[in-house]
């Protein structure tokens, strides 16, 4: 059996191949960084460009059915496209290393999972091509989005569908390998916070994405098939979606919270030096909140006529939400205090963040007190609540992490002026975007709404919103640059430039494929950290140098991906004309084969011998 | 990474001899199965009280699926810890979706 | 490498659907599948719920449903859930041909099954002429019932698969956890057949 | 400490204030600015909300201030390892029994008048209006009285004025920020809520569930009269003469061409109809709830009312795809619906 690959200079057929065909968690990561990446742009842009139409009143920048389609594309593409794979992204480059294992537990999978969001991603955005996106809004109520003309709601099903099937994979394999990878001494209550957050989000990932398949699925039966389950006329009824949605929606809100709070709690640990304050405290809140995520979905739904008792019962439900998150705010002050705080770019969007957040979540609760909701809800005040978690929380522990784990990923370290620069073009922009929002809200201003009128008293609001959408845009291309620059420019790093704590830190900079040479022994929290206040320069091996098992590269995601995909189109465009739905059995054949591929054929993996690790260490 | 150390010829006897007791269990237990699945149909065909005959056969129903989980599928056994959190948290959110859902009926 | 290697009894581990930790990670990967499936499944039945009673003017549950198919349907399926209980049992006594008896034995009921579900479809859409389009109860019950029966295809077709593709070969450690896991999917199947014959046809007829 | 806890209040006093007072929109709008029962409890709860919630901000940034001046990494000390605390047990107590403290103090309000407003054992005794939501407009029915109407909604001022809400397509959500909170109007099953404005008034009402195209377009208004002037528009609004000939005979012309092109969708009357009941047209204070009310922007409308209102219903229009209305048409049309006065209450009369 093969042995190492040489690493040496290749060919752009090569490594586009390999990563094609890759199943190194490290790989994947990246790949996910790069695709989350490209969607956060094109969400970005469609932010803008729904901003520029509200710069002032009756704009006709865009028609009311492209603004339309721009809310609900930039909706669905900064959330199931950009914010959870960039969080897929982190999970997949850390989480492994902090276990310190040598890779996930189905790495096939892992692979499969990225390739199914990626094809649900394009699935998504195909309808700007063919004719129209999808309209409904991200929540894509019934019936307005079961009867919405065109295929851009059959797209947005469709997609969502595949790149889902994609996420639930990817929650599995985390869930599994924070279960049975750990390294030897690494007990749940050692595992670094992130990797904590890692496994709730995963476990709610398991639990919420079911409710949207069946959601998406019996969309996708009324829309394509005639069925009624949303369908007045039928008997059918439109609430029924909304609960599925909610099911599925509110907890994916923490889904992404989750592993952000984790990020923080990292950062905030290592740039403080000191131990994470309250730890066990931390996992509890972490827990906690995952559990009460799931019992309060019905606060998106207080004005549909649920009655005064469940009103009741959610608006309070969601309002313990608050203490959770209240318990991880003030750890991360805890952390902080008597600290040695080293400011630098990761650190800064962790302390912009605290305040930030903080606002959204306050806001959060107003909206969760039902009978002041009555007005909140579907008004500005809830765009900026949520721009306030998502992006105050979110995307700046995206940010953060870009900062903080680029070394580990790539070996460079990114420059920290040009980050502080983007740090508060980015900061700056954001609070004067969402923060007028409230008052926009209060003042009679619905949200997806494509012009506002004339004398409303809502001008001068909005264009100071605008006027901060551009900064943001401005601070995302400065960051952009600094990217280009350190890699072409930026010099090599170390394997712990940051002294930090946890075991990703304890092996070289980017990591060789296998991970870790040899098992490290983990004796309590902040594993790294506590051998080098031991004097020791790394981690002691909880094993002798032997060989090591690694998974073969496949092609079969990709395949199994695109058989998915071009089925889609076949259930898709059956409607018009059943000669279609060959290409159902086209992409399904596909599909199916390659899955009946995969489980005939015998994949064991090859094995790294120990006498080539022992000459690679020597040289 | 194979667990290779192979058992004791008589230990290994000891394992068979158990196994064979706890199939004898499964037998009993499919009985019980099948026994609660014709007292549910029995009773729906005897027309008796709806409001006494429906808990009865979500009684006798979740009964018979613990029969599958702890018995067939060996839940009961260990190393089971972590299958069984997971199920019990698939369990909740189904719970509270189905409550949510058959609520809709009487809103 | 032994691990790939055909089992004798004397290297016979404890459970080896477990013994590696590719076993492992996938046992217990495929028991948090069944908690989402769980999930799944209870979305289905909470949207039946809702809708049962939304017939439209058309059939109602009580028109339709008769019960004595899907009395012989479930013993067919609880059955099957005992036979293949059997199957694993010979597995981890290492008996191989015995093994593939019983999971025959398992498909062929499982394939019973189907064939009465498909014909008490065609019953109900060629006599009543009640589809899925027919009225948002058509709709949740055809969902309901026909998911059910999709996951029985599946898991026929993956029996199968693994029954032939490893005839020749016998048991080993890198193909006993698939077997193991198919047979959990198996019980899965039955799990939710059995509210499915409380919920949809018991409550249905009263 | 009495004299700290006086300060935050002071503090959290005036910086409402100057929330308040810098921005409250348009008076008529906003829901700062309460003018009915609902607007005016649910402002209420939310100024509690953001008390406590101002309560909150500040101790955490207190804390996040203090924290930065103080421990901020000092020049030469970049390398010293600060003592590594594990937790405090007297501090997660604390955080975690004040906030639910102060939860408490939100959740009571908050479900006192999340009941209040779902009240409904005076409706049997009120005036009672079925809402309908359309895409895009709004049709109200006054089934005691038999009046039809759309767009403008008449009511008692001082009075609870309930409204049964049902939708005829998707979803949509009556909204008058400054008499009371939303509730979403379903197609599948009636909703219910009330509203009392304080002062008489015309009062901008929204949609506010995304209902399509025209969404942002999907304005109502609220006039809330004293009780005999809404006693006589009621008496005047069943008295509509359909058949009432205007004076000028351009109108008259019109009226001709009216029945010709629209009657199959508008009603002048009280009949029930697919578009919006005109009966009251002339008196209204906007054309299709958004537009100026002029002869001229009613003449572009009945021309081409996609360019004013994507995706309306009126573009099904079969005179629209004949172009069997010529400008002229429109503009004697014009004439003859501008006329069409049905009461001495209009808009103007809610002062
Ligand atoms: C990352 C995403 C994220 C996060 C973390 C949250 C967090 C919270 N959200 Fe938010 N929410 C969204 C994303 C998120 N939300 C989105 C996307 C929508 C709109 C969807 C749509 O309609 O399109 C939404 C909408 C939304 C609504 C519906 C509004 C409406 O449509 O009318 C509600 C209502 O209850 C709500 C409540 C809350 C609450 C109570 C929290 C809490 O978790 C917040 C808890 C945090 C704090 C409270 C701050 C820290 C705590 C302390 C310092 C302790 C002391 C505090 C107190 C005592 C108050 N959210
Ligand atoms: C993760 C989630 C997320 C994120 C990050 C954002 C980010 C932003 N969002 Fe959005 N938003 C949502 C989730 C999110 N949003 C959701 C769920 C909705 C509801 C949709 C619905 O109603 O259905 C919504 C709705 C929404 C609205 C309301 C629309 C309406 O109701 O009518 C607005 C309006 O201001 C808005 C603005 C913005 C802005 C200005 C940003 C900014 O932060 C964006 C900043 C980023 C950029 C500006 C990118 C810039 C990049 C470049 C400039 C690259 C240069 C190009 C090259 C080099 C090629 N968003
Ligand atoms: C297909 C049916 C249809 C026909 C025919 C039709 N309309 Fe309309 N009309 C509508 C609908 C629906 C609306 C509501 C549009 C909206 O605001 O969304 C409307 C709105 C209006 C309004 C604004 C109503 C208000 O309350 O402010 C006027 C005025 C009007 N139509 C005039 C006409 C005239 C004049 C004609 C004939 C030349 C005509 N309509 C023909 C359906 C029709
Ligand atoms: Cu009607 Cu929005
Ligand atoms: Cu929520």
């Amino acid at each position: 059996m093969s042995t190492m690959v040489a690493n040496n200079k290749r060919s752009f057929g090569s490594t586009l191949w390999d990563y094609l065909t890759t199943v190194d968690h490290k790989k994947i990561a990246i790949l996910y960084l790069v695709a989350g990446g490209f969607f956060f742009i094109i969400g970005g842009l469609e932010a803008l460009a729904i901003r520029w139409q509200l710069v002032k009143p009756m704009n006709d920048f865009v028609s009311a059915g492209l603004y339309n389609e721009l809310i609900t594309m930039h909706g669905t593409t900064m959330i199931f496209l950009a914010a959870m794979p960039l969080i897929f992204a982190f999970m997949n480059a850390v989480v492994p290393l902090q276990i310190g294992a040598r890779d996930v537990a189905f790495p096939f999978l892992n692979s499969l999972g990225f390739w199914l969001f990626l094809f649900g991603g394009i699935m998504l955005n195909v309808g700007w091509i063919t004719g129209g996106a999808a309209d409904a809004g991200w929540t894509a109520y019934a019936p307005l989005s079961t009867t919405s003309p065109g295929e851009g709601v059959d797209y947005y099903v469709l997609g969502l569908q595949i790149s889902g099937a994609g996420t639930l994979i990817g929650g599995i394999n985390f869930l599994v390998t924070i279960v049975n990878m750990r390294a030897p001494g690494m007990t749940y209550m050692r595992m670094p916070l992130f990797t904590w957050t890692a496994f709730v989000a995963s476990a709610l990932i398991l639990f919420a994405f079911p409710a949207l398949t069946v959601g998406l699925f019996l969309m996708m039966f009324d829309r394509l098939f005639g069925s009624g389950f949303f369908d007045p006329n039928m008997g059918g009824n439109s609430v029924i979606w909304q609960h599925l949605f909610w099911i599925f929606g509110h907890p994916e809100v923490y889904i992404l919270a989750l592993p952000a709070f984790g990020i923080f709690s990292e950062i905030i640990s290592t740039f403080s030096r000191k131990r994470l304050f309250g730890y066990s405290a931390m996992v509890f809140a972490t827990v906690l909140i995952g559990f009460l995520g799931f019992m309060v979905w019905a606060h998106h739904m207080f004005t549909v006529g649920m009655g005064p008792a469940a009103n009741s019962i959610f608006a309070v439900a969601t309002m313990a939400i608050a203490i959770p998150t209240g318990i991880k705010i003030f750890n991360w002050l805890f952390t902080l205090w008597g600290g040695n705080i080293q400011i630098n770019t990761p650190m800064l969007w962790s302390l912009g963040f605290i305040p930030t957040f903080t606002l959204g979540g306050m806001t959060g609760v107003m909206v969760a007190a039902a009978s002041a909701d009555y007005q909140f809800h579907d008004s500005y005040f809830v765009v900026a609540h949520f721009h306030y978690v998502i992006v105050g929380g979110v995307v700046f522990a995206l940010f953060a992490a870009t900062h903080y784990w680029w070394p580990k990923m790539f070996g460079k370290i990114l420059n920290d002026t040009l980050g502080k620069v983007t740090f508060w073009l980015f900061f700056i922009g954001f609070h004067l975007t969402f923060f007028i929002q409230h008052f926009l809200g209060l003042m009679g201003m619905p949200r997806r709404y494509w012009v506002f009128l004339e004398d409303q008293g809502l001008d001068l609001g909005n264009a100071i919103s605008t006027t901060g959408a551009f900064l943001m845009g401005l601070g995302t291309i400065v960051l952009l640059y600094n990217i280009v620059v350190t890699s072409v420019k930026g010099e090599k790093v170390g394997s712990d430039p940051w002294d930090a704590r946890t075991l990703e830190w304890a092996i070289p900079s980017p990591p060789p494929f296998y991970n870790f040479k040899q098992l490290p022994l983990v004796r309590g929290l902040d594993p790294l950290w506590i051998e080098k206040t031991e004097g020791r320069k790394g981690m002691t091996p909880a094993e002798p140098i032997s060989d090591i098992h690694m998974p073969n590269n496949s092609f079969l995601p990709f395949v199994m991906s695109l058989g998915f995909f071009i089925a889609g189109f076949g259930f898709i465009y059956q409607k018009y004309d059943l000669v279609w739905l060959s290409l159902v059995f086209i992409g399904m054949g596909i599909a199916l084969g390659a899955m009946l591929m995969r489980s005939v054929k015998d994949d064991l993996g090859y094995h790294i011998h120990k006498e080539d690790l022992v000459k690679e260490a020597k040289e | 990474m194979a667990e290779k150390t192979s058992l004791h010829p008589a230990q290994l006897d000891y394992e068979k001899q158990k196994r064979k007791e706890e199939m004898k269990q499964q037998v009993i237990t499919f009985a019980l199965m099948i026994i609660f699945t014709i007292i549910a149909f029995s009773m729906v065909i005897a027309e008796l009280n709806k409001l006494f005959v429906i808990p009865v056969i979500f009684v006798l129903a979740a009964v018979q699926v613990g029969f599958q989980l702890y018995y067939f599928m060996h839940m009961s056994h260990k190393g089971h810890e972590m299958p069984a959190f997971m199920l019990y948290g698939g369990v909740f959110a189904a719970f509270l979706t189905i409550l949510a859902l058959a609520a809709l009926v009487w809103w | 490498m032994s691990e790939h290697d055909v089992l004798n009894p004397k290297q016979m581990p404890l459970n080896p659907e477990k013994a590696t930790l590719e076993g492992k990670n996938k046992f217990i990967g495929f028991w948090f599948f069944l908690g989402g499936e769980t999930v799944l499944f209870a979305s289905l039945f909470g949207t039946y719920l809702a809708l049962n009673g939304s017939t439209n003017g058309g059939s109602s549950s009580q028109e339709l449903f008769g019960l004595e198919l899907v009395f012989i349907m479930t013993m067919l399926l609880l059955t099957s859930s005992l036979t293949s209980v059997y199957a694993m049992y010979h597995m981890k006594n290492n008996e191989f041909k015995k093994m593939q008896i019983w999971l025959g034995i398992t498909v062929a009921l499982g394939i019973g099954f189907l064939c009465f579900e498909i014909y008490e479809f065609y019953h109900y859409i060629h006599h009543y002429e009640f589809t899925m389009r027919s009225s948002a109860f058509g709709s949740a019950f055809y969902t309901l019932v026909g998911f059910h029966g999709g996951h029985v295809v599946f898991g026929l077709s993956w029996i199968i698969a693994l029954m032939i593709r490893n005839a020749k070969r016998g048991l080993n450690l890198y193909n006993a956890p698939k077997f193991y896991i198919a047979s959990l999917y198996w019980h899965f199947i039955d799990v939710v057949w059995v509210f499915i014959f409380t919920v949809v046809y018991l409550m249905g007829v009263l | 400490m009495k004299d700290w806890m006086g300060k935050i209040r002071t503090l959290s006093v005036f910086s409402l204030m100057v929330v308040f007072l810098s921005a409250c929109g348009r008076d008529n709008l906003t829901a700062l600015v309460p003018k009915g029962y609902g607007a005016e409890e649910s402002l209420r709860v939310i100024i509690i909300t953001v008390i406590v919630m101002i309560v909150v901000f500040i101790v955490v940034m207190a804390i996040f201030i203090f924290v930065l001046m103080k421990y901020r990494q000092k020049k030469g000390q970049e390398n010293m390892i600060p003592k590594q605390t594990e937790g405090n047990k007297t501090l997660e107590i604390v955080w975690t029994v004040i906030p639910i403290l102060l939860l408490i103090v939100i959740a009571i309000p908050t479900v006192a008048v999340t009941y209040d407003l779902a009240d409904e054992t005076e409706k049997e005794d009120s005036l009672n209006i079925n809402v309908t939501g359309k895409q895009f407009w709004w049709h109200f029915e006054y089934a005691e009285e038999q009046i039809q109407t759309s767009q403008d909604l008449y009511i008692p001022v001082g009075q609870k004025v309930y409204l049964n809400m049902l939708s005829s397509d998707v979803i949509h959500s009556f909204w008058v920020p400054s008499l009371s909170g939303k509730m979403d109007v379903n197609p599948d099953n009636e909703n219910t809520m009330y509203i009392e404005a304080y002062e008489e008034g015309v009062y901008w009402g929204k949609c506010a569930e995304f209902c399509g195209d025209s969404h942002s377009l999907m304005d109502f208004k609220i006039v809330a009269v004293s009780q005999e002037e809404y006693d006589q528009w009621v008496t005047d609004m069943q008295n509509v003469d359909a058949e009432a000939v205007p004076e000028s005979t351009t109108a008259q012309e019109g009226k001709a061409l009216f029945e010709d092109s629209c009657l199959s969708c508008h009603a002048v009357g009280n009949t029930p109809s697919v578009g919006p009941n005109l009966s009251n047209f002339g008196d209204r204070s906007t054309i299709a709830g958004v537009l100026e009310h002029s002869e001229e922007e009613l003449v572009e409308w009945i021309l081409d009312p996609g360019s004013k209102k994507p995706g309306n219903g009126m573009l099904d229009a079969p005179y629209l795809e004949e172009k069997s209305v010529s400008e002229e048409d429109a503009e004697k049309i014009a004439e003859y619906l501008l006329q069409l006065k049905a009461s001495e209450i209009t808009p103007d009369s809610a002062q």
